[in-house]
């Protein structure tokens, strides 16, 4: 039982930081802080992706004593998976600019309903 | 946001990192063979400096150095570097994006010019994302209205 | 000396926790400000402590200098919206 | 002990001949002073203007330069990798960058005072380290102790140093030496909050202001300038 | 209201947790995502690339379509930031008198 | 990965995220959001993912919390919830 | 352990001294303009002592240096940004704690 909660429990904080942020997202009125939501969320399933990529004992992925000899055998065991890596890496410059769209969007709904709760701007629209 | 204050301290503080900035997310672009970094970390830290000059100087001056349509050309001019690259790799007769053909034109062994090659995408990745971070908070910060130039006077004045 | 380590960055933890309390509770935004600078500090010298115990400090050096150089854009940034709104 | 004597021998070199050189200076100011005074005022402003143009360029050239050296320097220190190829990027994007700002790290500093600065601020740093360190033990008795003696108080004064990289000086080394933390400056005066009475009459000698004005050589401000503008004319004259 | 959320937030957490059942350990080794394409990186990125950190080789070199795909979805965020708010000089008075987004 | 490390940054970074969605100031909800983009970046680092937490680090202390703010600069900052 | 190693130890117990007396003061000073004072002068002691102590353990290298410059920066950005919030405090009138 112990080995079971050892080996899961990160697991679980990430469902429940996900769920934070799916809360703020279906919960809250304000659009800003749907958007935190949004953000905590993003951060969440990146976090979940870096972690399948931990190898217990390993070290970073990049090749130690790189300079002159090449021919050395690099055991792919001892050092960390880089594939997740590398598209967390890129989404979370993707998750920046969704933001700056998503915030662009808000500033263009705040000009033209004056309110930024998702309430009133329903009532407005009718 | 963009408004010009009487903030001495905060604006010669503001001047003396910003070379020191920029040239540290040069150096991110151009190790990221050897160390953690590249064109992502090194676009964003270079847009982090124009945005703080942006926010310690004021609209009119930051405008000077980097105006709103030299981000727009910049952003699209990484993105050209990037595929002229995959396409150079096309013309010399193997696949796009494969940097092993750059060989026959820097005169270097295959997995030399792959590294190469690496560092000129890195190059064009960082250009994009510079001009687009700028972009988007000079969009953002201004509400995408830019005032002409007499007006920013009386606003300062 | 990995032990040592460790203990120092486990009591640089406690500090930051410390420190949110003041981020999480504080009256206004003004002292919220400062903690998230005091934990900025604290996550600079915690992020070399991660680079020993991996033993490869080079490596973590560059991503503390990014926190040196940048982080007080951010509080330049409120200050400057606080500034110009002119409520607290 | 042979060392702090040849040290001493050198200061006091100096000095002499930093004496002789300020009695030359104000000779060749009397003397142009005159010179100029003969002069028609258009004449010499259309001269002025040339030669501010003229002058201007060169400020440039120079602060060029100077940020791009600075910058490779930090360049070698953080690539650490001393080959050709390395060093051929560093080099080019030192020259991108310097182009870009090269206006930004030297804008009111005076290029020429720059090795003196330096040899004036590293003579100076210990006092202020010191400094730092007893701040320091004076936060941690006032944080630590149960009774909390801390009585604060808001003060203002006047500074008379000049140029802006000085009162950055100011105002960080107020912030961190004991007690007092600048916080705001309006037209020149320093807004200063004290936590302690007593530390507040620390500040009113005047001794921190008196250091950084010599490091960045404020004192010898009104002379340079004016030494600047005579030679030029002096020149002509000849 | 409010229960319905918190319940709808409740039971997909709960439908999560228990898919991790079959999740691997955390940091095991012989893991599924770390034993199929990313050993061969590791081994080939010094010989192929003369690149010794294996996320930019991976991120520019393997996967360099996948990054040219993602460059260009920034590139699109930001002609889309440009498109949302940014107004033309000219009709900038009339902006500001009439409410400008009616239109 | 440095096992002692990672549950008390989860746990801190827990706290973070309820108080970032929880606080009724909009501003005081973003500078808090800047804590939880600390907390991240030693997360990524404990893990091994220096590159991701490179990212992380200069997205969040250069852009993310500067155009938050520059969009509550835009809008309001109070929220009802 | 070398002696460098251990010469490290005392520079880094004293700098984890000021944070934790940083924090302190954090918590337990009166209003803002107070725990300004603890932050923005302890903070900047802790990171140079922090950083002397782990510059000294890595010995003579090019990364020493790098942390050693992380230290002049931190001079540099650490009381500016005391003072820009200071400022800002001041501009909005928050009126400072006086004793009884």
């Amino acid at each position: 039982m112990f080995d079971f909660i050892v080996s899961k429990y990160n697991y679980w904080i990430y469902i429940t930081l996900m769920m934070i942020g799916f809360y703020a997202m279906i919960g809250k009125k304000n659009l800003v802080k749907k958007v935190i939501g949004m953000n905590i969320f993003q951060t969440a399933i990146i976090l979940f992706f870096i972690s399948t990529a931990s190898k217990r004992s390993a070290t970073l992925p990049i090749i130690e004593h790189s300079h002159g000899h090449e021919e050395h055998v690099i055991e792919a065991a001892s050092y960390l998976n880089p594939l997740p890596h590398v598209l967390m890496l890129t989404a979370i410059v993707v998750m920046v600019s969704t933001l700056g769209v998503a915030l662009a969007i808000l500033i263009k709904i705040y000009r033209r309903y004056n309110t930024l709760e998702e309430d009133e701007i329903l009532q407005l629209k009718k | 946001m963009t408004r010009l204050t009487d903030d001495i301290i905060i604006r010669a503080v503001a001047r003396i990192m910003i070379p020191f900035i920029q040239i540290y997310a040069l150096y991110v672009i151009m190790h990221g063979h050897h160390s953690p970094g590249g064109g992502f970390q090194g676009g964003v830290i270079l847009g982090a400096s124009f945005i703080l000059y942006l926010i310690t100087h004021g609209l009119e001056e930051a405008r000077a150095r980097m105006s709103e349509l030299k981000a727009g050309i910049f952003s699209a001019s990484g993105l050209l570097i990037y595929s002229g690259i995959g396409l150079l790799c096309l013309i010399l007769g193997s696949n796009f994006l494969d940097y092993g053909r750059l060989s026959l034109i820097l005169k270097v062994i295959p997995a030399q010019a792959r590294s190469l090659g690496i560092l000129g995408v890195e190059i064009g990745v960082g250009i994009t994302v510079m001009a687009v971070m700028f972009s988007i908070f000079f969009d953002i910060s201004t509400g995408g209205i830019i005032p002409e130039d007499e007006e920013i006077k009386e606003e300062n004045g | 000396m990995d032990n040592f380590f460790l203990w120092l960055g486990m009591g640089l933890f406690f500090l930051v926790l410390l420190c949110l309390y003041r981020g999480v509770f504080g009256p206004g935004v003004l002292n919220r400000v400062a903690a998230i600078s005091a934990i900025g500090t604290k996550t600079l010298v915690i992020l070399l402590i991660m680079g020993y115990i991996y033993q490869r400090v080079d490596m973590f050096v560059d991503i503390s200098m990014v926190y040196a150089l940048l982080n007080f854009l951010g509080t330049i940034t409120v200050a400057k919206y606080l500034e110009m709104s002119g409520e607290i | 002990m042979e060392v702090t004597v040849l040290i001493q021998t050198a200061d006091k070199a100096f000095e002499i001949l930093e004496k002789a050189r300020n009695e030359a200076r104000e000779l060749l100011y009397s003397s142009a002073k005159i010179a100029s005074e003969t002069k028609s005022l258009e004449a010499k402003r259309a001269e002025q203007a040339f030669l501010s143009g003229a002058q201007h360029t060169k400020l440039a050239i120079r602060n060029y330069t100077l940020t791009f050296f600075m910058l490779f320097a930090f360049w070698v220190l953080l690539s650490g990798r001393l080959d050709l190829f390395h060093l051929t990027l560093g080099v080019l994007s030192c020259l991108l960058i310097s182009y870009l700002s090269y206006d930004l790290l030297f804008a009111n500093v005076r290029i020429g005072d720059i090795r003196i600065m330096f040899k004036r601020f590293f003579a100076a740093a210990p006092w202020f380290l010191s400094q730092i360190f007893t701040a320091n033990l004076h936060v941690a008795y006032l944080a630590l102790s149960p009774k909390m003696p801390i009585d604060p108080s808001i003060l203002r004064f006047n500074t008379k140093l000049e140029s802006d990289i000085s009162w950055v000086a100011l105002a960080n080394s107020i912030t961190l030496t004991p007690g007092t933390i600048t916080i705001d400056i309006r037209d020149g005066e320093f807004f200063v909050h004290a936590i302690d009475k007593k530390v507040a009459s620390d500040l009113d000698t005047g001794e921190m202001e008196d250091k950084i004005a010599h490091v960045f050589m404020e004192a010898d401000h009104i002379y340079i300038q004016d030494i600047l503008d005579v030679s030029r004319i002096f020149g002509e004259l000849k | 209201m409010r229960v319905l959320l918190i319940l709808t937030v409740v039971v997909t957490g709960l439908i999560l947790i228990y898919g991790t059942q079959d999740m691997p350990d955390w940091g095991d080794p012989n893991s599924p995502p770390s034993t199929h394409v990313s050993p061969r990186y590791l081994e080939k990125t010094l010989a192929e690339t003369a690149t010794p950190n294996a996320v930019t080789s991976v991120l520019a070199d393997y996967r360099g379509y996948d990054t040219l795909g993602e460059t260009t979805v920034i590139f699109t965020a930001g002609v889309s930031c440009i498109l949302i708010l940014r107004t033309r000089k000219k009709q900038k008075k009339v902006d500001q008198n009439s409410n400008p987004d009616k239109t | 990965m440095i096992a002692p490390f990672d549950i008390v940054i989860l746990l801190l970074v827990l706290i973070c995220a309820i108080a970032a969605i929880s606080v009724k100031d909009l501003l005081s909800a973003v500078i808090i959001l800047g804590a939880y983009s600390f907390l991240m970046c030693l997360l990524w680092s404990e893990m091994g993912a220096v590159d991701v937490a490179f990212t992380e680090a200069s997205v969040s202390a250069g852009i993310g919390t500067v155009l938050l703010i520059a969009a509550v600069s835009k809008t309001k900052r109070r929220s009802k919830d | 352990m070398n002696i460098m190693q251990a010469l490290s130890i005392p520079f880094l117990l004293g700098g984890f001294f000021f944070f934790l007396a940083a924090t302190v003061g954090l918590l337990r000073f009166p209003d803002f303009y107070t725990r300004l004072h603890a932050t923005g002068k302890g903070d900047t002691l802790a990171v140079l002592l922090s950083l002397i102590g782990l510059s000294v353990y890595e010995g003579f290298s090019f990364t020493a240096v790098k942390i050693l410059f992380i230290a002049v920066f931190m001079f540099l950005a650490q009381p500016t940004s005391t003072h820009a919030i200071s400022r800002a405090a001041m501009r909005c009138g928050l009126k400072p704690w006086v004793k009884k």
